[in-house]
């Protein structure tokens, strides 16, 4: 967190410095945020899989205090690497299943895939460079602060805000849906010749 | 100062690393990590632009669109909670009872 | 005016829907009473309207009946209203298939009499009749289109009626695919003469043809698609060459199907829709001479055919498809500024009497042959079923064209029309223009040999079936008799129809001066509608016609006679041995031995085994119905590939999309700029980059070949000009730069400078 | 442009539906056994509550449009009309799950509160005119969704298309996202309109590849080849009713919303047509589509999967309006709308057809459960008949007049020409595998005995469907005039 916070300062736009420190930063983060996000996808280890992506949210928000959002930056460590996280964290620990270690499938496909994907960012970076041909405006002093942003959600984004309400609504539907098991379908459960269903205790436990 | 092509450059990383662990990984979990690294990067774009355009609406939408990640979340491991119950695990590219 | 038009189609739909519905509970008699009842009301309402029509309106009335008016459907230019339409065309098309349907009805209900889903029957027959009188009476493309799939699909459920579970799946599918390329060309035409029009009411086409025929496509009117199109569909619906093939197997279904549906009513639409659309033609009458060209050869093709089946239906099938060859080359058979419908229209009529009396009068033989239809085992026939013996050798008399039959009538219109048919050619070279003003005489000759065929299979048919020894097992020949009452009288009503009817086209020139007003009484009743009447000629030419047709007629007739009665059938158990061989032995050993099959029947028969080969079985077979299956074969196995069931291979799926996406939309932009056309006036010569104004963003540069360059970056250059200072050839270069994405193409032309 | 009490009026079908769910939620969590009887009724009370609301906006709003919430929302006819589809197939869909989920034992009355909160989201969706609310719309429409995929929780197939089609379509919607901030960047709003009038974005590449990924998520939305991949496998997992929800709504709410995009912020003629505009790529998208989509249909022996493809096949139609809407504008939004609500009846009422049939946990979704239908259940088979010659477009259903209407409407520029003859050849070849639906219920003998659902809101439903697909086929005026007078406001 002292980190964050002094790369925050650092490129605070009343203070921008011309020494490459907060380069140096930036470049810090970013190895962060990338090798945390390539150790995610290709770690065996649940576990450390979901750690690798915390790091990712981590570096994450240091870089998006680097860009000022500092609202944002404080957001992304309390609900993603917070509570979200914690969630996969759950679900991992309730699966408990590794990978079993076996040859991938569809390897052409995933090469295409890969091809695909290459092309796509091949396309995509050169235009970036001209991206912002009017240069970086300068923000007002409070730009990024909790009252700023809060400001906005509450009027601009009103609705957004309440749409987001229900979005979160079907989410605690889902997970009552999908995880709670009716009395009723257990007892008809040889009836239906189905495939047999979970011990109820891991049930309650994944929710 | 950092140029903010640089910040693109990250988010645009990122988004294709997202998108290798989709297609690799057959761990439907990973799969739903993996997507969540691709909605940060496009959240990475968003507030490297709002910082641009010195627009503090940009904060706002990436402040929604953390809580939809949070939402899709919830309910992609709801669904695989649904899917492990049925089949003793998360492997997507065993989840072939439907094909052609 | 308007009339009650509606309660014509609505009758037999009533009278479906109540068979359906009440029909198990009621029985068999109530459901005959209701179906037959239904038709023959509409028959009479429709007698009503054409004497309404007849006397109450001046030619060229109509009686309307809007029953959903004008605003139906509207919107910007779009504003249709839909109504049923009937005029004298209709009412002679509606007379037709309401008398014929209800005698077929009557014919059916002792026919089917023992089937345990006679209800259904009926009530598909019913359904039938509604559909087809939409099409008949339709006011406009849509309502005629409404019609069109019910009689389509009605069919369906009528040839199925018999089907086993999958012995006729081919049979179907290829009826199928064939009808579907017909629904197309319908459909297309439609949109087309919708678009360039703004109308597809028949009543209002004439007013607003100028929009087919000013607009240009590829250098020909839009008349000429639309026509063509509407032919396409025509040909579907009336099995003419290439689109034929569905007719004889659809022999598969009951017999008095075979006489409604193959005789005397959906067979036709196509004749009748390409006369309903005369307008569109006579804006552009090439499209006339196709239809004639490919009625000409469907004519002589299906008799050909017609030589060889050995099963009674199926030649009658093919004969079907030969005397529809005819009805086409009467409505394409142009000359100044009109075409010959009214004869085609006539021979519609008398066919449909004669064609549907020879289908159920085949009925009847099979009925007494306990469902046999190979005619190599009847014979001699005539002893045992006397009327229907009587009735089926006069309609192979008017099939064939003999005086004061029907068919003499109506074929010799045909004939004396395309005689006497010159296509209008524009601008067109010596060739066309040549074969424009003498095609009518080759057609002629063509349907002149189509029409010695026809004499010379049907009176085979009928002297196999009905003369001769009984070929038959004897179970058979002790099971042999004549159907019943309520059939026999069917055929001699449709037996009195093909006697009579044919009087209605008498030229008036061979009428003693008194008579005059019985002359020509169809093509003056028509003449309002389809603009002529049928083809003027004076008596000394009909004489001619008729003396030519005849001779030809009688010597098929005596050709058959010789051939398969004379001395008991020798000759044809001859040919029957020699058969095999026929492909096999030196063409000089038949000129020798056997003057018909030399000259006559073998060439043919080649002519005709070439023309089946290719298009039953290449085209037809393999191409569409073999094509279509092997696409959908390997396709399907793709399908396999892709959709396996991994969700990341829909994954890449997207990422695949998305990426083409991306690289084709950026990395063209350049090349699609740098297509570009010369304009020359001397020594100045401009470039113009095919220019879609939409271009951002490209920087032109031009290399003139002459050293010299000029670039240019706006948006939207008008073409980059030069002066030459010199005569010769140069070549001009274009490159285009993208800025957005950083691609360039590049294309070079020559120009010659004088 | 602020939040005003006064924009909650304008709002009122979506509110409607909000309160009307978050009721429902109660229901069930106070209701026990019997009382669940009650959220059938209750959810078609909603549904018609939100209509009424929806008409009198309609009234209300006239030609031009409404724009509320701050702007977020547009309330215009468009989107009046657009909710008016959603709310049928919502309801549709609500009559044909009670009996579905009772027979196949997955009852559940969170059910209804999802299809209306999903249904929401659609309005939502539809009404969206800033990128914000798009995104929101969409992933409230969509989660609903994907839960209510694999809401027959027992089913391996229900669960394993949900998981497929929740993968698949978040990808679609970082795609989405991503797109969105790419535009954003350009721009430098997120306000269609704004983004519209912004004369010098146009020139920078990140738009245009913002606006190509944007549409590549839409185009996984409606199922256009070759992102389609998941409809199959989601279309034949998710429980039948919910099936028809998934083909008639989600896919109209993608229409719509692609129409109000395409015809404010992407509807400069240098974006549309030209090389790189989204013209001349949706031109080949839609020939793939509908190709694709037909010849894959043929082989199906799996009904749903067969209305899968078939659906499949409807969005490439739907592609050509959409193109046409590039050029002359108006007056073909008003066949696309048409062509929605046609379809929307008819791909519900097939659904509830193939719904209706199952017993017992057995959907009988092999066509050759179908054989001789005709002979036990003549009406149904009727019904079914009707749904698949609308399908296939043949007159005088809803199906031909949409296709007729559609086409026509494309046939105003000459150079889409060739698109309309290869999607009446297309149609033309569709009809190949309806009719094979039709066949085997006519002409084929019984292979099981069959005792489909006996419930009274089943029947409705499907009476509703088939009146729905005769009458405005029938008589299209009154929809077409009012489909035609759906203008986008502004």
């Amino acid at each position: 967190m002292m980190l964050l916070e002094a790369a925050a300062h650092m490129v605070d736009p009343s203070t921008i410095s011309t020494s490459s420190a907060p380069l140096i930063l930036f470049w810090i983060f970013s190895a962060v945020v990338l090798g945390g996000a390539i150790l995610t996808i290709f770690q065996t280890n649940m576990v450390a899989a979901v750690m690798s992506l915390v790091a990712t949210f981590f570096g994450l928000a240091a870089i998006y205090a680097m860009l000022s959002a500092h609202f944002i930056a404080a957001l992304q460590v309390l609900v993603y690497a917070g509570a979200i996280m914690v969630l996969f964290i759950f679900v991992v620990m309730v699966l408990n299943k590794d990978e079993a270690p076996r040859p991938m499938r569809g390897l052409i496909t995933k090469m295409i895939g890969a091809i695909s994907i290459v092309s796509l960012m091949f396309t995509l970076m050169p235009l970036l460079d001209n991206a912002v041909p009017g240069g970086v405006e300068t923000p007002s002093a409070d730009f990024g602060t909790v009252a700023n942003v809060g400001d906005i959600l509450f009027n601009d984004y009103l609705f957004a805000f309440e749409a987001v309400s229900i979005l979160l609504l079907i989410a605690v539907i889902a997970a009552v849906v999908v995880a709670r098991t009716h009395k009723q379908e257990v007892v008809e459960e040889g009836h239906l010749a189905e495939h047999e269903a979970m011990p109820e205790a891991t049930i309650e436990a994944s929710h | 100062m950092i140029p903010p092509t640089y910040f693109l450059y990250l988010a645009a990383l990122l988004f294709a690393v997202g998108a290798f662990g989709v297609i690799l990984r057959r761990n439907a979990i990973i799969m739903l990590m993996s997507i969540e690294l691709m909605l940060n990067a496009a959240n990475l774009t968003i507030l490297t632009f709002g910082r641009i355009h010195a627009d503090p609406h940009a904060h706002a939408f990436a402040f929604m669109v953390i809580a939809v990640a949070a939402a899709e979340a919830a309910v992609g491991l709801a669904i695989l909670v649904g899917i492990f119950r049925n089949r003793r695990n998360v492997n997507i590219d065993e989840l072939t009872l439907m094909k052609y | 005016m308007t009339a009650n038009l509606h309660l014509i189609p609505l009758l037999p739909l009533l009278g479906a829907a109540f068979s359906l519905l009440f029909g198990k509970r009621l029985g068999k008699n109530v459901v005959t009473l209701v179906t037959c009842g239904a038709v023959a009301a509409a028959a009479l309402v429709t007698l009503q309207m054409t004497f309404i029509l007849h006397h109450d309106l001046p030619p060229g009335g109509a009686l309307v009946d809007t029953f959903f008016e004008a605003p139906w459907m509207k919107a910007g230019d779009l504003n249709l209203s839909a109504g049923l339409w009937f005029d004298a065309l209709t009412a002679v098309m509606c007379c037709v298939v309401t008398v014929i349907g209800f005698l077929i009805h009557v014919y059916a209900s002792a026919y089917m009499e023992h089937d345990e889903n006679y209800t259904r029957f009926f009530a598909y027959l019913n359904l039938f009749m509604g559909a087809m009188l939409i099409l008949v009476l339709g006011d406009s493309m849509p309502v005629t289109f409404v019609g069109w799939e019910g009689v389509g699909l009605c069919s369906y459920l009528l040839i199925g009626f018999w089907f086993d579970k999958d012995a006729n799946a081919t049979a179907g599918r290829k009826a199928f695919v064939v009808n579907r390329i017909g629904d197309f060309g319908f459909l297309l035409a439609m949109f087309l003469i919708f678009y360039h029009t703004g109308t597809l009411k028949y009543s209002e086409l004439a007013s607003h043809i100028d929009g087919l025929h000013n607009i240009l496509w590829l250098g020909l009117p839009v008349a000429c698609f639309a026509g063509l199109l509407v032919l396409v569909g025509a040909t579907g619906k009336s099995a003419q060459i290439p689109l034929y093939v569905w007719l004889p197997d659809a022999m598969a279904g009951p017999t008095p199907v075979s006489a409604l549906i193959h005789a005397a009513t959906m067979v036709t639409a196509g004749v009748y829709v390409t006369s309903r659309l005369h307008v569109v033609y006579e804006a552009y009458p090439q499209a006339l001479a196709w239809i004639a060209g490919i009625g000409a050869l469907t004519a002589l093709f299906a008799a050909t055919i017609g030589f060889a089946q050995r099963d009674l239906k199926k030649v009658l099938a093919y004969s079907t498809i030969s005397q529809l060859g005819f009805m086409f080359v009467a409505v394409g058979s142009y000359v100044n500024g009109s075409s010959n419908y009214a004869s085609g229209v006539f021979h519609l009529m008398t066919h449909a009497f004669f064609k549907a009396g020879l289908f159920l009068g085949a009925g009847s033989v099979m009925h007494a042959m306990e469902n046999e239809g190979d005619i190599m085992k009847m014979g001699g026939l005539r002893k045992h079923l006397p009327h229907t013996h009587a009735t089926f050798l006069i309609y192979c008399l008017a099939i064939a064209g003999i005086f004061p039959l029907a068919g003499f009538w109506s074929k010799d219109a045909i004939l004396g029309g395309a005689f006497a048919a010159q296509w209008d050619v524009k601008n067109a070279g010596p060739v066309a223009a040549w074969f424009a003003m003498h095609a009518g005489k080759i057609i002629y000759g063509v349907m002149l040999t189509a029409a010695g065929c026809t004499a010379f299979y049907m009176f085979r048919l009928y002297y196999l079936v009905f003369h001769g020894k009984f070929r038959g097992t004897h179970e058979q020949e002790h099971h042999l008799h004549e159907s019943p009452a309520r059939m026999t009288v069917v055929l001699w009503c449709l037996a009195i129809g093909t006697i009579l009817s044919g009087f209605l086209g008498v030229p008036e020139s061979i009428l003693p001066e008194s008579l005059h007003h019985f002359g020509d009484l169809l093509g003056e009743w028509l003449k309002p509608v389809v603009g002529v009447q049928l083809h003027e000629e004076s008596a000394g030419q009909f004489l001619g016609f008729a003396f030519v047709a005849t001779a030809v007629s009688v010597a098929g007739i005596g050709s058959a006679y010789i051939f398969f009665l004379k001395d008991d059938g020798v000759r044809a158990k001859n040919f029957v041995a020699t058969f095999p061989r026929l492909y096999r032995v030196v063409f000089n050993k038949y000129y020798v031995d056997e003057f018909y099959n030399a000259v006559v029947v073998r060439p043919l028969r080649g002519l005709s085994r070439i023309l089946w080969k290719f298009f039953d079985e290449i085209i037809i077979d393999k191409l569409f119905v073999g094509g279509t299956a092997a696409i959908v074969n390997g396709f399907g196995k793709s399908v396999k590939y892709l959709q396996n069931g991994d969700a990341q291979r829909y994954v890449v799926g997207v990422l695949v999309g998305m990426a083409l996406i991306l690289r084709v939309s950026t990395h063209y932009s350049a090349a699609h700029a740098a297509q570009f056309h010369v304009d020359q006036d001397g020594h100045a010569v401009t470039a113009v980059p095919q220019n879609d104004a939409y271009t951002t963003n490209v920087r032109f540069k031009v290399e003139w070949g002459d050293g010299q360059e000029s670039d240019a970056d706006s948006a939207h250059p008008r073409g980059l000009k030069h002066q030459y200072a010199s005569s010769g050839t140069y070549k001009i270069r274009l490159e285009t730069t993208d800025s957005r994405w950083q691609t360039t193409a590049s294309r070079s032309e020559t120009v010659v400078v004088r | 442009m602020s939040f005003e009490l006064g924009d909650l009026s304008y709002a009122l079908p979506i509110l409607v539906l909000v309160v009307g769910g978050l009721l429902l939620l109660l229901m069930e969590a106070f209701s026990t056994g019997r009382s669940r009887a009650y959220l059938v009724p209750m959810t078609v009370l909603v549904v018609l509550a939100s209509i009424a609301a929806d008409v009198s906006v309609w009234s209300q709003v006239g030609e031009g449009g409404h724009s509320i919430m701050s702007g977020m929302l547009e309330i215009d006819r468009l989107s009046l009309f657009a909710n008016a589809i959603f709310l049928t197939a919502c309801g549709l869909t609500a009559l044909l799950a009670g009996a579905y989920m009772q027979e196949h034992r997955f009852e559940f009355g969170e059910f209804y509160a999802l299809i209306v909160f999903a249904t929401a989201g659609m309005m939502i969706l539809a009404a969206a005119s800033d990128m914000v609310s798009i995104f929101l719309g969409l992933e409230i429409m969509s989660l609903a969704v994907y839960v209510l995929t694999g809401s027959w929780r027992r089913s391996p197939k229900s669960s394993e298309g949900a998981m497929k089609y929740f993968l698949v379509g978040s990808v679609a919607s970082a795609v989405l996202l991503y797109g969105m901030a790419l535009i954003y960047g350009a721009v430098g709003s997120t306000s269609l309109q704004a983004i519209a009038n912004s004369k010098g974005a146009y020139v920078e590449p990140i738009f245009i590849i913002g606006l190509l990924l944007v549409l590549t998520a839409f185009a996984f939305k409606i199922a256009a080849v070759p992102f389609h991949m998941w409809a199959p496998d989601a279309y034949e997992g998710a429980p039948t009713p919910v099936t028809g929800f998934m083909a008639a709504g989600v896919k109209a709410a993608a229409f719509v919303i692609l129409i109000r995009m395409c015809g404010t912020a992407f509807s400069r003629s240098e974006l549309a047509l030209g090389s790189t505009g989204w013209v001349s790529i949706l031109k080949w998208v839609a020939v793939i589509t509908m190709t694709f989509g037909n010849l894959a249909a043929l082989r199906q022996e799996n009904i749903k999967r067969l209305l899968a493809y078939s659906s499949v096949s409807h969005a490439g139609y739907l592609l050509i309006g959409l193109i046409a809407t590039a050029t002359v504008g108006n007056e073909a939004r008003g066949p696309l709308l048409y062509y929605l609500a046609a379809y929307t009846f008819t791909t519900m009422g097939a659904f509830g057809v193939v719904a209706w049939l199952g017993r017992h946990g057995d959907e009988r979704l092999q066509l050759d459960d179908w054989a001789g239908l005709a002979a036990k259940h003549p009406a149904a088979a009727l019904a079914m008949t009707i749904f698949m010659l609308s399908l296939g477009g043949v007159p005088p259903t809803a199906g031909f007049f949409g296709k007729f209407y559609l086409f026509r409407a494309a046939l105003g520029r000459a150079d889409l020409t060739w698109l309309v003859v290869i999607a009446v050849l297309n149609s033309v070849v569709s009809v190949y595998y309806y009719l094979r639906v039709v066949t085997t219920m006519y002409f084929r003998e019984p292979a099981r005995e069959s005792s489909p659902l006996q419930s009274r809101s089943v029947t409705a439903a499907l009476v509703l469907a088939v009146i729905g697909t005769l009458l405005i086929g029938i008589l299209p005026g009154w929809l077409v005039e009012t489909a035609s007078s759906a203008l986008l406001g502004s």
